[in-house]
């Protein structure tokens, strides 16, 4: 019956040679898509922890055991990758962007085989897959120009990043002779006291991996631009579920700092901790100032991706009981809220065909679900009770106060303030403020789009009251990796170190309170509704006091005081460490080039000065 | 090193390194056998000059050839005396031992010599192919040179026949043989100011001959199941009609290599006109 | 003395300098047709030395005449064949390199316009 | 039953932050117009402005306005349940400090939602200017708030409240002195008051928010600030003052707080937003993160 | 010591026809072509019958003279699998040909493309010193022949170049082809293998770098690769085809045939006799070769010049791996080498196919290809990502040997595959370029139609590549036994040539 464990990564291959067949009719595709994620759910009700499998890949005449183990984590993080993807392609199945099926499809297989496998080789093929596979997706988006060079420069962080776990992977192969993960981590564990810098090392080279596909912060250069210039429909999959291959990849890693007694420590941590939960920290205020400025909606989100996930890495790098429950957890609330938020940036984008959000605005009045779902996924996002947004960044700042953390503590509080900020811009940008002429016949997105909606409204706000449901299998996966779970007192409450959190109460005195304040609404004075441009500047025009109508939407310098506040940041251009590394290539490529001066006497120097040298060499030897 | 070196910098980078070479290769040498020291006992040559291969081959199969830590015992491998124009039936019945490796014991070697040379030949008339000019005629002739060429010609013919012929008995073979045949054709060009080569029979002499190798070879192989195997009886070493089939091979080889020589010549004297259109 | 240095050297030495004498021509001078004869001096230079080590002294021809013995008592006493024999072949590997050397040198001439080395390339890098 | 009780007592906890929040207004208004030398209008001035507002017929621009302005006020209503009232302490587990925070957060969001949705420009950028006020002040008085955290290894308002029960030298006040100068600047952010209050500038951006508002819109705004100047005064109350025995002692102590704030809201000027926020990352950061570090180390 | 004399058929055959096709030349110069393509078809067909019915290791003896007196073939696993390999190459270029090559002098090109083939065929199979100089010659000679075709003149310089760097090249090779006989009086490979230890070891290092320096030439090794971005620029692109596809195959094999058989030092790495450790020197040397043509490469806008310089880098890459000298490191290498023929001389095809159909070789003129030909920009994307080491194409595989096995290694080649990795972004990085390039859709260009013929051999180039990636044992069985015959040179090669050699 374990066989079941293939199946999950080759009914993806499977349906994803069918629909790249059938990729012209791209109805076709996006059904068999969607159909292949929901047969693989069901896949997935099958299997169950502790399941293994195994096989002998024959690989130059010796067999390599490829295997599979599943534990909690990978069940874990199986369910929420699948469901949400099943409801992605459900969504995808009336969109218009140019996602292809079949790649989202080896995307699933990937996916299915990271969260399951228990070898090195099986890890890194699949790593491989989704990478690749990633990265063209990446290419069909709107802005065809800008989702090549996006792409690309995906691709070159990618390629670096495997090629980092390439060496670490057979740098384990090689102390150890074996390819299993669960062997491998066990004999990290059993060195680091002795050598805790190799151990150091070894990790790293898998870190540096994570890191780049989790986006984090050195490595974050690639995110916004991928984030942006992709399909609009695959924007949602890359930030809410491919994120999270980093995420998987650290937790599976991290369990061996337990054992670094030789480390010295800070704070109560092994200072590698230490200096993760920095780059967590960093990452995170990273995100929230570069999201400020951001005109591009979809940059604007995949800023606040990074920022969630550095989050998530201060909070795992912890590692504590509260620390990981946080951090799994706000993986979980990022991929339903941002998948979430994503998907109706989709759906915007395709109504109004623009992803600036200078030439948005008013949109609320045309796409009423799809506001209300932005709505509730912007309040997630910013942690917002009773939505699921809240309790893990609450865990969060208790894990790290716990540590006497206290100024990383104040800068994410810092960055989820500033969440609040560009959240309320995007959704002031493009839902709010005056409509545009250009959008007045602009519609509610299909059926099956809000059918989407509302199911992700309705997720929100149940995983945000019933924190359980994600809190129970969380603390298994914790106890897992051997730590104490957190208790579960019920499926509505939030257990922190210092005080619970009861998330119906919350939800039951806001519901009350709302009631009060309609029936005050209710019994008071009539209003009458009058149409947006009938307002306290109706008599002007705008134009009078210099404003075109877009700048009298006012989205152009939202927070233009700000500008001034970060400008030494702005000075610091992240980025530059990477293309000042391409520029230097590229000079250095043309320099060497000038070695190849198209003489055949200088060929034939070439040939004697290397005879020559190998000559001496030999005489010295 | 760059294309504007100046030419003085050029040359003293060329002397210095030229100086390192050669005291590399000096250096080598001081280990080299010296030249009063070198013996061909101790190579593989003694089998060939001795033509006992055949015995060292069956010591071979016996675990007989090789001593301990793989030295090989050519001195031990047993022969007989071979007696000029009297020991018959030899394995290899050329008298000249060069010849005899040449063509028998390294016949390989020699098949891809002569590819080499058709190979250049196929090459040199390859880029000079287009339309043929009219011979511009550089420096006339004068008579005695016409007609001493034409003269000239036949008895340079013979003789290189000759040299092909006896390549298995005297110092000589195919390739001298060719090319003493090619420098008649040269004479011919040099003193006839409108002389044109036979193409036709250039190519059929060349073709032909090269294939006559290889059909020779492949005679070897299904008739002694082995390529370029000498097939024919060996004779009495320092006859003519000895050593099998060498003579047939360097009958081969001569002409191929004649028709090969002259034909680079032709093409390489006449001026042609490229066309790509 | 001189004996010795002859029977030892001075084929090794003739053969070295031609081999440097080729090699300074061909990587000095920029005239394609110089570079060619270069390395046709580096061959015969090479073609030299093989023949120098197939030679010892009183060493007899390889060839069986009347007169011409070529072993006493088991002892070989003919120069080295092998050598002489791959010479063979290498002189005419160098003859045909040699003529197609000359074929390109040539159509270079007709084509560029020009026998410097340096000027036969091309803009781009 | 227990339901109701609560629910009757959280209705308790409502009116009365309401009552309070307008009282403190009115009175407000009082001692800046002494301070200015004027008359003033009587102390409860506030409630008769709100019954008028209330029965004023008006104009909306869409559901989204009437939704966003009444979340304003809900929002801070249902967070208001939550803080420890004196001796009225509702849910005593369930009394986080940071979760309370992030309630009131839900109101900024609504009443930014409403007054965006009617298009108008100067209340988006009295809203951008909140916004960012809001990013200037929270970050101080986090810092505050962890170091109390860490001081009373507690995050809860009832424990905070317990940890400093037994006499004014247990406060928090004088045991965490930079904290607590730190804090009372944020407040004066969080209340909107001068130097404070460019947000609502009247002058520049025709009251900012507020610009749209009409009959009950208005109401709702100023039930909303009422509620807000309780639940802030009151947060700071439970943090630094120990709470209060009874409700009485405990309006008494918000009002002290408040009092300060009207003093400094009467005599200074305006800030500009970046002048704001600079000073608030620079000298309450400062005192926080200096109270941070005596408490750490 | 099985003996399979049939076998020099594989060598006999082409030499019979080449000889031969002047005379077809005389009844219509078309046929030549078709002559040519058949030859190498009975080749292709028989090296893959050798290889598939497993006849190795086996030897074929030349003139009836056992090795070592006389010369022989060695028709190992590596041998059968290269000469495959450059068969079936040599067989898809010719059909490529058919279609390309119609102005000229056919006739001769179809010999000098038969006669390239069987030379790069005979210098795998060979077993003796002397001969692999003379299939080296062979080999050469053509190729520079070959080179030199075209109406272009910068086929001529590139051709040039070539030939220079070559001769200096194959004249050390045969320096020091003479040291070694004249230290054991042999030309024999397997008998100079067996006791290379019994020679002077200041010599056998002289001997060992000169004939490694000019191996070099062919194996496109810096320093001694200067002629590699001209020729193959200048070469049409058949040519540059058959360079990259089968050239640069039996160029590598000769060098690592010398480096690991002829000096080897049989032990987990294998290393070599002499003060000079060859193996290592060619590891640095290769490392170089692909730093400085993956850097090369990179600024380059023209594709041409752009496969050239990679194609140079590819070799680099082969040699890294063939160079750690354990049986993964060989896997890989062989297994890179099989991939880079396949790849590049499917790359160099279609641009062939492109540039006679009037797109230029500039990167520029690549823009939108997917909407003028989608069936030629597939298959070079294919190729692309089989040389950036894609999963589900062949490179794959071999860049995960290759790394783990020097990682395996560990030591200094961590440092080398550090340096490799690096230079492999910077070839991802120009080839994902491209093929960005190639997918964009601004192209105001209408069409192309791309003739039949050459998309045959394309088109099966892409799906092996293809199919290797998803059935990587397709080639990595063979390659699996040619590591181990590479690694095991007593076991793997003298024992079958000579098996009586180490009776004692």
């Amino acid at each position: 019956m374990n066989s079941n464990l293939i199946w999950l990564v080759f009914t993806p291959l499977i349906g994803s040679a069918i629909a790249a067949i059938l990729y012209n009719y791209k109805f076709l595709d996006r059904l068999i898509t969607f159909s292949t994620f929901a047969i693989t759910l069901f896949l997935v009700f099958g299997t169950h922890v502790g399941q293994t499998y195994s096989m002998n890949l024959n690989f130059m005449g010796r067999m390599i055991p490829l295997s599979w183990n599943v534990t909690h984590l990978s069940i874990f993080m199986l369910y929420i990758s699948i469901v949400f993807g099943t409801i992605l392609t459900f969504y995808s199945l009336m969109d218009r962007s140019r996602m292809k099926g079949f790649l989202l499809l080896l995307i699933l297989a990937a996916n299915n085989w990271i969260f399951t496998t228990n070898d090195m080789v099986g890890f890194f093929f699949a790593w491989e897959l989704m990478g690749w596979a990633s990265i063209v997706s990446v290419l069909g988006g709107r802005k065809e120009r800008k989702s090549r060079h996006a792409a690309l420069y995906y691709a070159l962080m990618s390629i670096g990043g495997s090629y980092s776990m390439f060496f670490g992977l057979f740098t384990l192969w090689r102390l150890t002779g074996s390819f299993s993960i669960s062997s491998n981590l066990a004999y990290l564990s059993s060195i680091v006291g002795v050598h805790p810098w190799w151990v150091l090392g070894i990790v790293s080279l898998f870190f540096v991996t994570f890191m780049i596909k989790a986006g984090i912060f050195p490595f974050h250069t690639w995110v916004p631009m991928a984030y942006a210039y992709a399909p609009d429909t695959f924007t949602p999959f890359l930030s809410a579920v491919m994120s999270k291959y980093g995420i998987y990849g650290m937790l599976l890693f991290l369990p061996i700092s337990l054992m670094e007694k030789g480390m010295p420590t800070v704070f109560g941590l092994p200072w590698v901790n230490y200096i993760f939960v920095w780059i967590g920290v960093i990452t995170a205020v990273l995100g929230t100032v570069l999201a400020f400025f951001q005109d591009d909606v979809k940059k604007l989100f995949a800023y606040s991706s990074l920022s969630n996930l550095g989050y998530i890495v201060a909070a795992i790098s912890l590692f504590t009981s509260v620390g990981v429950t946080a951090g799994i957890y706000h993986a979980f609330n990022h991929l339903l809220f941002k998948g979430a938020l994503f998907i109706t940036l989709a759906a915007v984008i395709s109504r109004s065909g623009t992803s600036k959000l200078s030439e948005m605005g008013g949109l609320w009045k045309k796409m009423p679900v799809t506001f209300f779902t932005f709505f509730i996924g912007i309040a997630s996002a910013a942690g917002i009770p009773p939505f699921n947004g809240f309790g893990s960044k609450w865990l969060i700042y208790q894990s790290m106060i716990k540590q006497h953390l206290l100024f990383a503590t104040i800068l994410l509080f810092l960055a989820s303030t500033g969440a609040f900020l560009y959240l309320f811009k995007a959704f002031h940008s493009i839902f709010l403020g005056q409509l545009s002429h250009n959008y007045d016949n602009v519609k509610e997105v299909p059926v099956i789009g809000q059918i989407v909606e509302y199911l992700l409204m309705f997720a929100m706000i149940f995983f945000g009251i019933q924190p359980g449901y994600i809190l129970r299998p969380v603390g298994l996966i914790v106890k897992s990796v051997g730590l104490n779970p957190l208790a579960v007192m019920g499926n509505g409450y939030v257990t922190g170190m210092f005080s619970n959190v009861d998330m119906p109460l919350i939800g039951w005195s806001l519901a009350i309170s709302f009631v009060f304040g309609f029936i005050l609404f209710f019994i008071s004075a009539k209003h009458k509704y009058v149409s947006q441009e009938d307002n306290y500047t109706a008599g002007q025009i705008p134009q009078d006091w210099g404003l075109t109508p877009e700048t009298y939407q006012f989205s152009w310098k939202f927070y233009e005081p700000m500008e001034k506040l970060f400008a030494p940041f702005y000075r610091i251009k992240i980025d530059g460490f990477f293309r000042g590394l391409g520029d230097w290539t590229r000079i250095t490529g043309s320099a060497v080039k000038q070695v190849f001066v198209g003489n055949a006497q200088i060929y034939t120097l070439f040939a004697v000065v290397g005879l020559i040298i190998l000559v001496i060499a030999g005489w010295v030897a | 090193m760059r294309n504007d070196t100046p030419i003085l910098v050029k040359k003293i980078t060329a002397l210095s390194l030229i100086t390192i070479l050669m005291v590399g290769f000096f250096w080598a040498f001081t280990e080299m056998p010296k030249g009063s020291s070198v013996n061909v006992n101790n190579r593989v040559s003694r089998l060939y000059i001795l033509k006992n291969v055949k015995a060292a081959t069956k010591s071979l199969n016996s675990g007989n050839f090789f001593a301990k830590g793989m030295k090989p015992l050519r001195s031990d491998v047993p022969y007989s005396p071979i007696t000029f124009g009297k020991s018959a039936n030899l394995e290899d019945g050329a008298a000249n031992v060069v010849t005899s490796i040449v063509v028998d014991y390294r016949g390989f070697d020699t098949l891809g010599e002569v590819t080499v040379l058709f190979l250049a030949a196929t090459g040199v008339a390859m880029l000079f192919f287009g339309k043929r000019k009219k011979n511009i005629i550089k420096a006339q002739a004068s008579l005695i040179m016409s007609v001493g060429t034409r003269i000239a010609y036949a008895v340079i013919l013979l003789f290189g026949i000759y040299i092909f012929v006896h390549g298995h008995l005297t110092p000589g073979g195919g390739f001298p043989g060719g090319a003493v045949i090619a420098s008649g054709v040269l004479g011919l060009f040099l003193g006839n100011d409108h002389y044109e080569s036979n193409h036709l029979g250039l190519k059929l002499f060349e073709s032909l001959s090269g294939m006559a190798f290889v059909i020779i070879g492949l005679t070897g192989l299904f008739s002694v199941n082995s390529f370029l195997a000498n097939f024919l009886p060996t004779g009495v070493i320092g006859d003519l009609y000895s050593a099998g089939f060498i003579a047939l091979i360097y009958i081969a080889i001569g002409m191929k290599v004649g028709a090969e020589l002259s034909a680079v010549v032709d093409s390489m004297i006449v001026d042609t006109e490229e066309e790509w259109s | 003395m001189m004996q010795e240095f002859l029977q030892n050297y001075v084929y090794l030495i003739g053969s070295m300098s031609l081999i440097g004498i080729g090699l300074y021509i061909t990587l000095t001078d920029e005239n394609i047709f110089k570079i060619i004869v270069g390395l046709n001096i580096i061959e015969s230079g090479t073609n030299l030395f093989m023949v120098a080590i197939a030679w010892y002294p009183k060493a007899v021809m390889p060839i069986y005449t009347l007169t011409n013995k070529l072993s006493i008592n088991g002892k070989v006493i003919a120069a080295d064949p092998l050598p002489q024999s791959l010479v063979l072949t290498a002189i005419v590997i160098g003859l045909g390199t040699t003529a197609l050397a000359l074929t390109i040198g040539i159509k270079i001439f007709e084509k560029y316009g020009t026998l410097d080395v340096r000027k036969i390339k091309e803009a781009g890098r | 039953m227990m339901f109701f009780l609560k629910l009757i007592q959280s209705i308790g906890v409502g009116a009365l932050s309401i009552s309070v929040g307008l009282l403190f207004m009115g009175i407000g208004r009082k001692i800046t117009a002494r301070i200015h030398r004027r008359y003033g209008p009587p102390a409860i001035q506030n409630f008769i402005d709100v019954f008028k507002l209330f029965s004023k017929n008006s104009i909306s621009h869409g559901f989204a306005y009437d939704l966003g302005i009444i979340a304003g006020t809900s929002a801070l209503l249902a967070a208001v349940v939550f803080l420890p009232v004196g001796q009225i302490n509702l849910f005593p587990a369930n009394s986080s400090l940071i979760m309370i925070l992030y309630l009131m957060t839900m109101a900024y969001l609504g009443m930014a939602m409403g007054v965006s949705s009617s298009g108008n420009p100067n209340a988006t950028i009295g809203i951008s200017r909140a916004l960012t006020m809001m990013m200037g002040y929270k970050v101080p008085f986090a810092a505050v708030i962890f170091s109390v955290y860490i001081f009373a290894r507690t995050g809860s308002l009832t424990n905070i409240i317990a940890a400093q029960s037994g006499g004014l030298l247990n406060w928090n006040m004088i045991r965490l002195p930079f904290g607590f100068i730190a804090a009372e600047i944020a407040l004066q952010g969080m209340l909107g008051e001068k130097p404070f209050d460019m947000a609502i500038a009247p002058a520049e951006i025709a009251s900012g928010p507020m610009v749209e508002m009409s009959g009950k819109y208005l109401g709702f705004g100023m039930l909303q600030h009422a509620v807000g100047i309780f639940l802030e005064t009151g947060i700071m109350v439970n943090l630094f003052m120990g709470g209060a025995p009874n409700v009485w002692i405990f309006v008494i102590k918000q009002f002290e707080l408040f009092f300060i704030a009207l003093l400094v809201n009467a005599i200074l000027p305006r800030f500009r937003v970046e002048e704001g926020v600079s000073f608030m990352w620079k000298i309450p950061l400062l005192l926080g993160v200096i109270q941070a570090l005596i408490v750490v180390l | 010591m099985s003996i399979f004399n049939n076998a020099a058929l594989l060598i006999g055959v082409p030499l019979l026809f080449a000889f031969s096709i002047p005379l077809f030349g005389l009844i219509s110069k078309q046929l030549t072509k078709w002559v040519t393509l058949l030859t190498i078809s009975f080749n292709a067909t028989f090296s893959l019958y050798i290889l598939l019915a497993h006849k190795y290791p086996s030897i074929v003896v030349m003139g009836n003279w056992l090795p070592p007196f006389g010369e022989n073939l060695y028709i190992g696993p590596v041998a059968a699998l290269l000469v495959s390999l450059i068969s079936v190459m040599g067989l898809l270029i010719a059909i490529y040909n058919l279609w390309s090559i119609k102005k000229g002098d056919v006739t001769r090109f179809s010999v000098l493309f038969l006669m390239f083939t069987a030379g790069a065929s005979g210098m795998v199979l060979t077993g003796d010193i002397f001969n692999l100089f003379i299939f080296m010659e062979i080999t050469g000679i053509s190729s520079f022949a070959l080179a030199a075709y075209g109406p272009e003149k910068r086929a001529l310089g590139g051709a040039f170049k070539f030939l220079v760097v070559s001769s200096i090249g194959s004249t050390l090779y045969l320096l020091g082809v003479t040291l070694i006989y004249t230290q054991l009086g042999t030309l024999n490979i397997a008998e100079i293998a067996a006791r290379i230890n019994q020679t002077t070891p200041g010599l056998l290092t002289f001997a060992g770098v000169l004939i490694v320096s000019g191996l070099a030439v062919e194996a496109e090794l810096f320093p001694f690769n200067g002629w590699v971005p001209d020729t193959y620029t200048g070469a049409i692109n058949g040519v540059s085809a058959a360079l990259s596809g089968i050239g640069a195959v039996s160029g590598v094999y000769a060098l690592f045939r010398i480096a690991m058989t002829v000096f080897g030092k049989d032990g987990t790495y294998v290393s070599s006799y002499g003060n000079l450790n060859f193996m290592a020197v060619i590891a640095v040397l290769a490392t170089a070769t692909v730093v400085i043509g993956e850097l090369s490469a990179l600024t380059q806008k023209n594709v041409k010049k752009m496969l050239a310089y990679s194609s140079m880098a590819q070799m680099g890459l082969v040699a890294v791996g063939l160079s750690i000298g354990n049986e993964l490191g060989v896997y890989g290498g062989i297994f890179q080498l099989v991939n880079h023929s396949i790849a590049k001389t499917m790359m160099f095809l279609i641009l062939g196919v492109l540039v006679a159909s009037g797109v230029g070789e500039n990167i520029d003129d690549f823009r939108g290809l997917w909407k003028r030909s989608p069936f030629l920009s597939l298959a070079f994307s294919v190729g692309a990502f089989s040389m950036l080491g894609f999963p589900l194409f062949g490179g794959f595989w071999s860049k995960f040997a290759i790394v783990g096995a020097s990682i395996q290694r560990g030591g200094w080649y961590d440092f080398i595959i550090g340096l490799v990795l690096f230079a492999s972004i910077v070839e991802a990085f120009y080839y994902l370029r491209i093929v960005g390039y190639m997918f964009s859709s601004d192209s105001k260009f209408p069409k192309l139609k791309t003739p039949w013929t050459p998309t045959i051999p394309i088109f099966i180039l892409a799906v092996s590549i293809i199919a290797i990636g998803v059935f990587p044992q397709i080639v990595g069985t063979f390659s699996a036994q040619a590591a181990s015959e590479f690694t095991h040179k007593m076991s793997g090669y003298v024992l079958n040539v000579i098996p009586t050699i180490a009776a004692h």
